[in-house]
């Protein structure tokens, strides 16, 4: 086995648990069973997301899917804070 | 490649995903939302970390993307999981999904209680 | 190089952006007003100048950021695309009086909206690419949400919610066959795609004739044609006069549509597939015409009535364009442009009636006849035989071209006379409702805490003047516009040439 | 000589302009202009008279619109010469005896306007020498007789009977314009020369029975005929000098004048002869019948121009010459004492108050006058001889007898309808003579009546005059009017006739004999059976016109409020349901099917995006009623498309929904705020199926579309521009490059359609005040620390995105992405610390911004032009500089600095007016506060 | 992967067509939502299934389809998703301003509301005498 | 000076930021990003709302360690009670009394008492003495207490005094 076949397997393996992360991630979105356990779950799943398009783009040795991991970072707990303030104040700005 | 960093690499990656997969398991299976609540936002950040500290040695190496860019991925992350783990608590608190501790230095009535969720 | 093609389009926008910082209550609106009716005028005067350059059979191809046709997105100026951007800036001048009159200082960034209205009709005439005109179709609907909306509150918030709705559905429609025809045919521009169309292999007929015919119900939607005409009759009715009357060109942009795209992508030369879409617009447009018909004569209000007048005119371009000959097309167009007056004119006489009676508006089945009438009874005679069909005026012409243009389709003949008489029975039940009734009872038992009657304002009056005006000349002029209109349906029904042209067009700088 | 044809017919409308724009103060000068018209009109026409009287034919011809053979060709030969003197001096005389009629409250402005508007029409009816410029007047005619009719709109029969007469009138004309077209369709012309001329021609033609039908739709409705006749009776609503000029000699007229007119085209085969003559007999019958029970005298004689009308018809439709002759002679006879008639009793309403037969009677004493003058008109109705009617009937006598053996039946018929005819007329006559000028009476009248001014009576005077002359001495008076006339008509088939009072003891003079006896028997014979004036009848005809009316305007009210409910679910679905059928039509219409080609293999990791993607969008059809749930779980969703295209290429498209999903989220929840918790329940299973099968149906059909297309080699344009983006837009990131370059026109509209959202919320928003169902207790949250942190994070945003911002070109990025970038961080801002606290530091005018993004991509766009290089063409400059090396700088970088300002601008106008609603204190105050303990874990919200 | 995505696109306009049919703004706007997104993975499938080769010219390679995907297809999707929202925006605000004037959500105002309810009654009037 | 850079850190950290992001290093980018480190702070400065200072940041080094060391080591813990069995865990909420004032130093410390594993901030009482902590498994308070306040909030302390 040469190393970068060692790296494309990990790679892919990664993907996948990553992926197995997300179906139970999906889980508790679609089961709840309350309000903020589904926002939980939706965060969860965008996190996991900037690990998945990381992976593909090691998969693909491509550094194209960097600015869409950076706007998941930067900006995915965008709909955490808006969800968890609705519930707040339902006016989410004041 | 050489061999050494290809495995530090797998390795990397292997506990990125580990515990990216521990921490949604931890959502999935625990009962209580507040116990759900470490699960992702711990296991996420290490195991996003290590990810991404894998693709900065995995593009440094092959040369495709030479700047070690995916550190402010990290640092993002950073800034932004506590905002959300913060308010998420503060929405689970506010619907009364857990009894909380009086805060010190105050006297807690029924009344007082409510009003502590939304503080005057 | 002759930028004009593209002049209704740029203009339009830059009046509306420099009227986004004319609008300060310091300024007032003389500024937002003068920078609109400069606007418009150059939008005129660029109009003529393309219908000019049209007139003797020439398309005109402006290709943007200089790329060929096929690459980039084209302008192309043939006679019915320069006719209708005439039609519309002629219709906008007198819309444009009519709310400079006041209605534009109540509707927040009434200008800005009107403008991108126009520049949206003006787009959509004009635009040569399929995808484009989705572009310029939601351009022209946002505005028009605008225009609707803006300033408005009750019951128009609640119709403009189905306005809005309604278009919505209808463009992800569009999008849905923009995306089939892409993947079929693989280009947007629409002289290639025709081309293309001719050569499509025989397994592709069925879904490429799917997708065509998806849009082509888009485009009856946005014109209104059985049974997706539901949405007409409640957003005219309710919006404001100036935009009402602006509105009547907007159901002739999707018969635009179906007349560009049937004729051009579907015309006489796309082999299995030429001319597939007639065969059944013409008993959706009958049906259509006699539901709108009826709907004349159900009205209550004059705005509903003149909202089912819209559609009745759509339903009978519609029965004319699918007959697909070269008469019956040169007599829609005709009919197209004074059924946009006429319509229109009609609008704003509702709002005048409307806003002299008072509470109890233009509604017919109640309340005080309209005080000072004279002049207000006069221009809705004029309107009312003109739409009706009746002589001298442009809509009899325009019916009677369109009747000579069907002999021997003797049920077609039927419906467009019934058509005709109910309407006149209609109008003619609207008119002595609302101009020669006297109080009676009925009506001193409406409580006599009325509005105190609007006083008529001379730029509305104006404007509705102007309108009727220009039927008037339309049936002065009906010769040469009808050998323009002709000339035009011939352009359309020969599209071969039209194609060529584009495909020929090189660009300024770059290889083709 | 064309002229003064030209001026003879724009006379009347210059002077009823001339009325109506002038606004004369004095009635007086009111009533010469408008008489006027027909004063000069006539002298006009007496200067054509002695071509006409050659037997020659004057025309002025101008083009209108040569393309359909319309031409404004004005055409005066006998026929029309004799009809346009008739309608002039008729005319004249009406103006006269209306300027004596009408009272101070009557505008006489208006009525001179609609008459002389009318009278033109007319002539244009008369004079037109082609044959749909005939039918533009002839609906003129409608119209202006409409108004005529409802001058006294205040009054409710008026209204009624305008609106009646033009229902049918306007209603005929429609026909008549189908027959005309097909006139024109046969003969290839619309020429009266031309279609005069091809009268074999037409009466050959397959579509002669229906043209034929079609035309005389039009006369019989003008001219009331049955079963159309009723609208006349109830157009006597209109004034006295209007039904005198309308109801005697000009509008109905007009039916059997085009009867004359077009005689040589279509008249002279048995349909025209058993139609025209079984409807004129008909007619003749029923008016003549119906006129004898009349109480109101205008009835009386609206009735009796009903029965005369009818046998002018039946004339026409015998078809012979003499039968032309006598029909055409009928015609001026009744239009003379029927206008002296109609006067007459214009004249007794006016002095008495009433026209009702039941009230007046013995007028002669009041009126000896003008009670001669009616009883000698009336005994020309009735056919007495030495008057004029007595000739034109003796001749209709005649020629009943006349027609050949071949139509024998008819014949015995026909004389048998004419002597009838003949009776009731006498009858009719006899009884207007005796109920209103002779036994008791006046009953119950405000003021004794007595004789009208001077002027008034000398349109009377005039006419009687005429009927007496005429009726002695034809051949010196008519003889030569009468002559032009029938020239015109027959052209070279006029018969040789001889106009005399006496033609000796024959057949035809003992039908009028039996008839003046009968008629005189008949009336006192029901006098003594019956109480003539117990008599109410209703007109049946306006009993099912109105019936029918109503009928059609209930049905078309209940259809209209049943098809158009205002329903926007029924909008939608119906749009669904089309789009369904027209999707599926082309496979049903047997068209070569789909060609089912195989699928590339899924990689596991498809499948779980696909998993995420289905079962967030299943979810949410399960809790779309919970809101903040389902918004959640759309969430989901939308994170699913984003990898999708993250996945299949598309790393902008990736970019770009993720910010909109960032973006719409807040949007959806800040509008949630102020509706309702959640939707209330259906419980509508029917409904709820039906849905469900239009959606299931929409899906399966536009997956089968899509996966039919997706399996289909791929070719399109975009390999080209794949090629072209680096050479020749200097761009790498092709979608990019097509966003600002290729097809930079649709992004221009893209963000016109962006802006103009934003300035519409702001619009919607920037007054209104609104409330929530209920609002949360308390005062705002603070929160501290994660607006600390937000704050820390927003240069670094800001730097972020103008990094997409200048890197678009070449890579994932763009002004749409980059000004997104901007405004989310902003947006949390607004969360964390609240509007105020923002806006209060951060002043932007969102508005502006977005107007000068606008200019900015239009002027991005335009400064190629100045090079002389079309709108958008992209300029690409590579400056070296010392220090910092190459700087490769794009004209469309400019375009995109629009792209961003508007989007921008517009996101944040949206989210901040959204953000920064006024609540309404009245409803809050209503409405109170929620419950926090009331909230449900489940949903988040209240439950209820 | 044409068949996953096909009926992705099936399952999405079904869900969306579904609540664009039901009788509150809001529902609707979220069936206008889910629908779009049928519509842009619909466009962007036009451009066919091609996984991993984004359109973004790299040196060396042929800026051919063999090489990267179809680049127009995703943009017009970018238009279509910057309208969509546009749109969005729009409609939402409209549904609270028409709620706030006609004091109901339901699409057809308080008369949509009032018929629906007496159709609710109706249905459950029927059921009860069936029973 | 202050008006023109109002935070050298903030610039500092901009600068860095665009260079890193950027794929390649070049004089262009570094002329750039000099201007982005002056203009962006500029801007930024204008949400500050409390302007809190920044003291000196010689602790941040090994603060950075401790953090990561203490991210990877509680990470593996909760791995191991996430895996475990349920009932083993014990829950509970605990009030954290505060000593820092600085804005920035509360939000550090919430930061990083969230991003260790195994705590959670859940609120910051009004007065900001406190902050609720919820701990995944609380064996014993204080001892949760003094940690916090020992290993985070003392060199924090002296970064934002
Ligand atoms: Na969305
Ligand atoms: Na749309």
């Amino acid at each position: 086995m040469t190393p970068e076949s060692i790296v494309a397997v990990a790679i892919v393996a990664s993907m996948h648990v990553v992926g197995l992360a997300m179906l139970l991630a999906l889980w508790r979105l679609l089961r709840g069973p309350t309000v903020p356990d589904r926002i939980l779950a939706l965060d969860t799943l965008f996190v996991a997301a900037i690990a998945e398009l990381m992976l593909f783009g090691m998969h693909l040795d491509t550094p194209i899917y960097f600015e869409a991991a950076l706007i998941i970072a930067m900006l995915g707990f965008v709909g955490t804070v808006v969800l968890s303030k609705y519930i707040l104040r339902r006016d989410i700005v004041e | 490649m050489n061999m050494l960093f290809a495995i530090l690499l797998a390795a990397l990656l292997a506990a990125g995903s580990f515990f990216i997969l521990v921490g949604s398991y931890g959502l999935a299976k625990l009962s209580d939302f507040f116990k759900r609540l470490h699960g992702p936002t711990k296991a996420s950040t290490l195991g996003v970390g290590c990810v991404l500290l894998a693709s900065v040695g995995y593009h440094t190496t092959l040369g495709s993307d030479p700047q070690p860019r995916e550190l402010l991925v990290t640092a993002f992350l950073f800034i932004t999981a506590p905002i959300s783990a913060h308010l998420m608590a503060k929405a689970a608190l506010s619907l009364k999904m857990a009894t909380r501790p009086p805060e010190p230095g105050r006297a807690q009535t029924a009344a007082d209680e409510r009003a502590e969720d939304e503080p005057a | 190089m002759n930028h004009l093609p593209l002049l209704p389009v740029v203009v339009p926008l830059f009046a509306a952006a420099l009227a986004l910082f004319a609008e300060h209550r310091r300024f007032g609106m003389v500024p937002q007003r003068v920078i609109a009716g400069l606007s418009l005028a150059v939008q005129l005067g660029v109009a003529i100048c393309l219908l000019r350059a049209a007139a003797d059979g020439t398309v005109l191809v402006y290709l943007l950021g200089d790329w060929p046709a096929r690459l980039g997105i084209s302008l192309m100026v043939d006679r019915l695309s320069a006719m209708l951007v005439l039609v519309s800036a002629l219709l906008a001048v007198a819309c444009l009086l009519h709310a400079g009159a006041g209605w534009d200082r109540r509707a927040p960034h009434f200008h800005a909206f009107f403008q991108v209205q126009l520049m949206g009709l003006n787009g959509a005439f004009l635009t040569g690419d399929l995808f484009n005109l989705f572009v310029f179709f939601e351009v022209l609907l946002i505005a028009s949400y605008g225009l609707m909306l803006s300033g408005g509150r009750g019951d128009r918030m609640r119709a403009g919610f189905h306005y809005v709705s309604v278009n919505i559905a209808a463009s992800t429609l569009f999008l849905m066959a923009l995306g089939l025809l892409y993947g079929l045919l693989g280009s947007l521009n629409m002289a290639e795609m025709s081309a293309r169309i001719a050569q499509a292999p025989t397994t592709d007929l069925a879904l490429i004739q799917a997708a065509a015919g998806l849009l082509l119900l888009v485009f009856c939607t946005k014109a209104a044609l059985l049974p997706m005409y539901l949405w007409l009759p409640q957003t005219y009715a309710h919006a404001p006069a100036a935009v009402a009357a602006l509105f009547a060109i907007m159901t002739k942009v999707g018969l635009y549509a179906v007349l560009r795209v049937g004729l051009l992508l579907f015309g006489a030369s796309a082999g299995a597939l030429a001319g597939f879409a007639w065969d059944w617009l013409l008993p959706a447009g009958v049906l259509t015409l006699a539901l709108a018909s009826l709907g004349v004569m159900a009205a209550v209000r004059l705005r509903a009535l003149a909202a089912y007048l819209v559609l009745v005119s759509a339903a009978t371009l519609f029965i004319a364009f699918s007959l697909a000959r070269e008469g019956t097309i040169g007599a829609g167009l005709y009919y197209l442009a004074h059924s946009t007056f006429a319509g229109a004119s009609l609008f704003l006489i509702a709002d005048l009636v409307r806003r002299r009676r008072g509470a109890d508006g233009d509604r017919g089945d109640r309340g005080l006849p309209v005080p000072a009438k004279t002049l207000p009874g006069l221009m809705f005679l004029i309107a009312a035989v003109s739409l009706a069909g009746l002589p001298p005026l442009s809509g009899f012409i325009g019916k009677l071209l369109l009747l000579m243009a069907t002999t021997g389709q003797r049920w077609v003949w039927a419906v467009l006379l019934a058509s005709s008489f109910l309407v006149l029975v209609g109008m003619a039940r609207a008119g002595t409702r609302l101009f020669w009734r006297v109080p009676d009872d009925a009506v001193a038992a409406t409580p006599a805490g009325n509005a105190p009657p609007a006083p008529a304002r001379r730029l509305e009056t104006a404007a509705t003047v102007l309108l009727l005006a220009y039927g008037v000349a339309m049936a002065l002029a009906a010769a040469p516009i009808l050998d323009y209109t002709r000339a035009a349906a011939a352009q359309l029904l020969a599209p071969d040439a039209y194609v060529e042209q584009v495909r020929a067009q090189s660009p300024a700088m770059r290889a083709p | 000589m064309p002229a003064s044809l030209d001026l003879l017919l724009c006379l009347p409308f210059l002077f009823a302009l001339l009325i109506s724009l002038g606004r004369p103060r004095s009635r007086s000068t009111a009533a010469w202009l408008a008489g006027a018209a027909p004063l000069l009109g006539l002298g006009l026409l007496a200067t054509m008279t002695p071509e006409i009287l050659r037997g020659g034919i004057v025309r002025a011809e101008h083009a209108w619109i040569p393309q359909i053979g319309l031409g404004f060709d004005l055409r005066l030969d006998g026929l029309a010469w004799t009809f346009a003197g008739l309608v002039l001096a008729i005319g004249a005389l009406v103006v006269m005896y209306a300027h004596y009629y009408l009272s101070a409250r009557d505008s006489a402005i208006r009525l001179y306007a609609y008459l002389l508007l009318f009278m033109g029409s007319m002539l244009g009816v008369v004079l037109a020498g082609n044959l749909i410029l005939l039918l533009v007047f002839w609906e003129l005619t409608s119209i202006s007789s409409f108004l005529l009719i409802g001058y006294w709109h205040h009054r409710q029969d008026a209204r009624e009977g305008a609106r009646m007469a033009l229902a049918i009138t306007g209603g005929g004309g429609l026909a008549l314009l189908a027959g005309v077209l097909l006139l024109g369709h046969i003969v290839g012309s619309y020429q009266l020369d031309d279609v005069l001329a091809a009268g074999p021609q037409i009466r050959a033609h397959a579509l002669y029975p229906l043209t034929l039908v079609l035309v005389l739709l039009g006369v019989f409705t003008k001219s009331a005929q049955f079963p159309f006749h009723f609208w006349l009776p109830h157009a006597m609503a209109a004034p006295t000098p209007v039904s005198a000029y309308l109801h005697s000699a000009t509008m109905v007229k007009a039916g059997v004048f085009l009867l004359a007119r077009l005689h040589p085209a279509l008249a002279g085969s048995e349909l025209f002869f058993y139609l025209v003559s079984a409807i004129g007999a008909a007619t003749l019958l029923i008016g003549a019948w119906q006129a004898i029970f009349q109480q109101d005298i205008k009835g009386l004689l609206a009735y009796s121009t009903i029965s005369h009308l009818g046998l002018i018809t039946l004339l026409f439709g015998l078809s012979t010459p003499m039968a032309v002759v006598a029909g055409l002679f009928h015609i001026l006879n009744h239009a003379v004492f029927k206008a002296s008639l109609f006067m007459a009793a214009g004249i007794i309403d006016h002095e008495t108050g009433t026209r009702d037969m039941r009230r007046l009677g013995g007028l002669r004493r009041y009126l000896p006058f003008t009670s001669t003058l009616a009883i000698i008109a009336s005994l020309a109705m009735a056919g007495v001889p030495l008057l004029n009617g007595f000739l034109s009937k003796e001749m209709f006598f005649a020629e009943t007898l006349d027609m050949s053996d071949a139509h024998a039946t008819m014949r015995s018929a026909m004389s048998l309808v004419a002597v009838l005819a003949g009776i009731f007329g006498v009858a009719y006559s006899l009884r207007f003579v005796h109920d209103t000028f002779f036994g008791k009476g006046p009953r119950a009248l405000e003021h004794a009546p007595h004789e009208p001014a001077r002027w008034m009576k000398i349109p009377v005077e005039i006419l009687v005059v005429l009927c007496l002359i005429v009726g002695i001495v034809p051949a010196w008076t008519i003889a030569p009017v009468l002559g032009a006339a029938v020239r015109g008509t027959l052209g070279a088939a006029a018969p040789d006739y001889s106009l005399a009072v006496w033609h000796g003891l024959n057949l035809p003079l003992l039908m009028s004999v039996v008839s003046l006896i009968g008629g005189v028997a008949l009336y006192f014979g029901l006098r003594r059976l019956l109480d003539l004036h117990a008599i109410v009848r209703q007109s049946l005809g306006r009993r099912i016109f109105l019936f029918n009316v109503d009928a059609l305007f209930t049905l078309a009210q209940r259809l209209t409020r049943r098809i158009a409910n205002g329903s926007l679910q029924r909008s939608l679905a119906w749009l669904v349901l089309a789009a369904i059928a027209v999707g599926l039509a082309p496979f049903l219409a047997g068209h070569a099917g789909i060609e089912w080609r195989a699928p590339q293999p899924m990689p596991p990791l498809g499948w779980i995006l696909w998993l995420l993607l289905a079962a967030c969008a299943i979810t949410s059809l399960r809790w779309y009623r919970q809101r903040l749930v389902v918004l959640i779980l759309l969430g989901g969703a939308g994170l699913a498309v984003s990898l999708t295209f993250v996945f299949l290429s598309a790393p902008d498209l990736a970019l770009t929904q993720l910010l909109v999903e960032m973006v719409s989220l807040p949007l959806l929840l800040l509008g949630m705020h102020y509706l309702p918790f959640r939707s209330p329940p259906e419980r509508q299973p029917l409904r709820r199926w039906r849905d469900i099968a239009i959606a299931l149906s929409a899906g399966l059909g536009v997956a089968v579309l899509a996966y039919a297309v997706m399996t289909r080699p791929a070719g399109g344009i975009g390999e080209e521009m794949l090629a072209r983006s680096l050479p020749e837009a200097f761009g790498r990131n092709v979608v990019n490059v097509i966003l600002v370059d290729f097809r930079g026109f649709d992004t221009f509209g893209e963000i016109t359609v962006f802006g103009i959202a934003a300035l519409l919320v702001h619009a919607l928003l920037r007054r209104a005040r609104m409330a929530p169902e209920k609002i949360m207790p308390g005062p705002p949250i603070p929160l501290p620390v994660p607006a600390d942190l937000a704050q820390i994070m927003f240069p670094l945003t800001l730097t972020v995105s103008f990094f997409l911002f200048l890197r678009g070109h070449n890579a994932p990025g763009g002004g749409f992405v980059a000004g997104l970038v901007l405004a989310v961080p902003l947006l949390m801002q607004y969360v964390m610390q609240g509007a105020a606290s923002v806006e209060s530091r951060f002043g932007f005018d969102y508005v502006r911004c977005i107007g000068v993004g606008l200019l900015a991509a239009g002027l991005g766009g335009i400064a190629p032009l100045v090079l002389g290089y079309p709108f958008l063409t992209s300029g690409h400059v590579v400056w070296t500089l010392p220090l910092i090396g190459d700087l490769e700088l794009t004209s469309a970088m400019v375009f995109d600095t629009g792209v961003y300002l508007v989007v921008f601008g517009g996101a944040m106008l949206i989210l901040s007016m959204l953000g920064t609603i006024k609540p309404s204190r009245t409803r809050v105050a209503r409405d109170g506060v929620i419950d926090l303990d009331q909230r449900s874990l489940r949903t988040g919200e209240v439950e209820r | 992967m044409e068949l996953a995505l096909a009926s992705a696109i099936g399952l999405l306009t079904a869900s969306g067509v579904y609540l664009l049919l039901r009788a509150r703004t809001f529902d609707v706007i979220l069936g206008m939502t889910l629908l779009s997104y049928a519509t842009n993975l619909l466009i962007f499938a036009s451009g066919r299934v091609v996984a991993g080769k984004p359109p973004v010219l790299r040196d060396g390679v042929a800026a051919t389809l063999a090489y990267y995907t179809d680049p127009l297809p995703q943009a017009l999707v970018l238009t279509a998703i910057v309208i969509a929202f546009a749109m969005t925006a729009v409609s939402i605000v409209l549904a609270i301003r028409s709620r706030a004037d006609n004091g109901s959500d339901h699409v057809d105002g308080g008369a949509g509301e009032l018929r629906h309810e007496a159709r609710v009654d109706a249905y459950h009037d029927d059921r009860r005498r069936k029973a | 000076m202050k008006r023109w850079i109002p935070s050298w850190p903030l610039s500092l950290t901009i600068f860095c930021f665009w260079l890193l992001m950027n794929s390649a290093l070049s004089w262009g980018h570094a002329v750039l990003a000099l201007v982005l480190a002056i203009v962006v702070p500029l801007f930024a400065a204008r949400l500050d709302r409390e302007f809190a200072r920044i003291g000196r940041l010689r602790q941040v080094p090994r603060m950075l360690w401790v953090l990561g060391w203490d991210i990877v080591r509680s990470n593996i813990e909760v791995a191991r009670r996430v895996l475990g069995p349920e009932s083993a865990i014990t829950p509970g909420f605990i009030w954290v009394p505060l000593d820092i004032g600085n804005i920035h130093g509360v939000a550090a410390l919430t930061s990083i008492i969230t991003l260790t594993p195994g705590t959670l901030s859940a609120v910051l009482s009004d007065d900001r003495r406190h902050l609720l902590v919820h701990v995944f498994d609380l064996k014993d308070p204080e001892a949760v207490i003094a940690q916090i306040k020992q290993r985070y909030e003392a060199p924090l302390m002296e970064i934002f005094p």
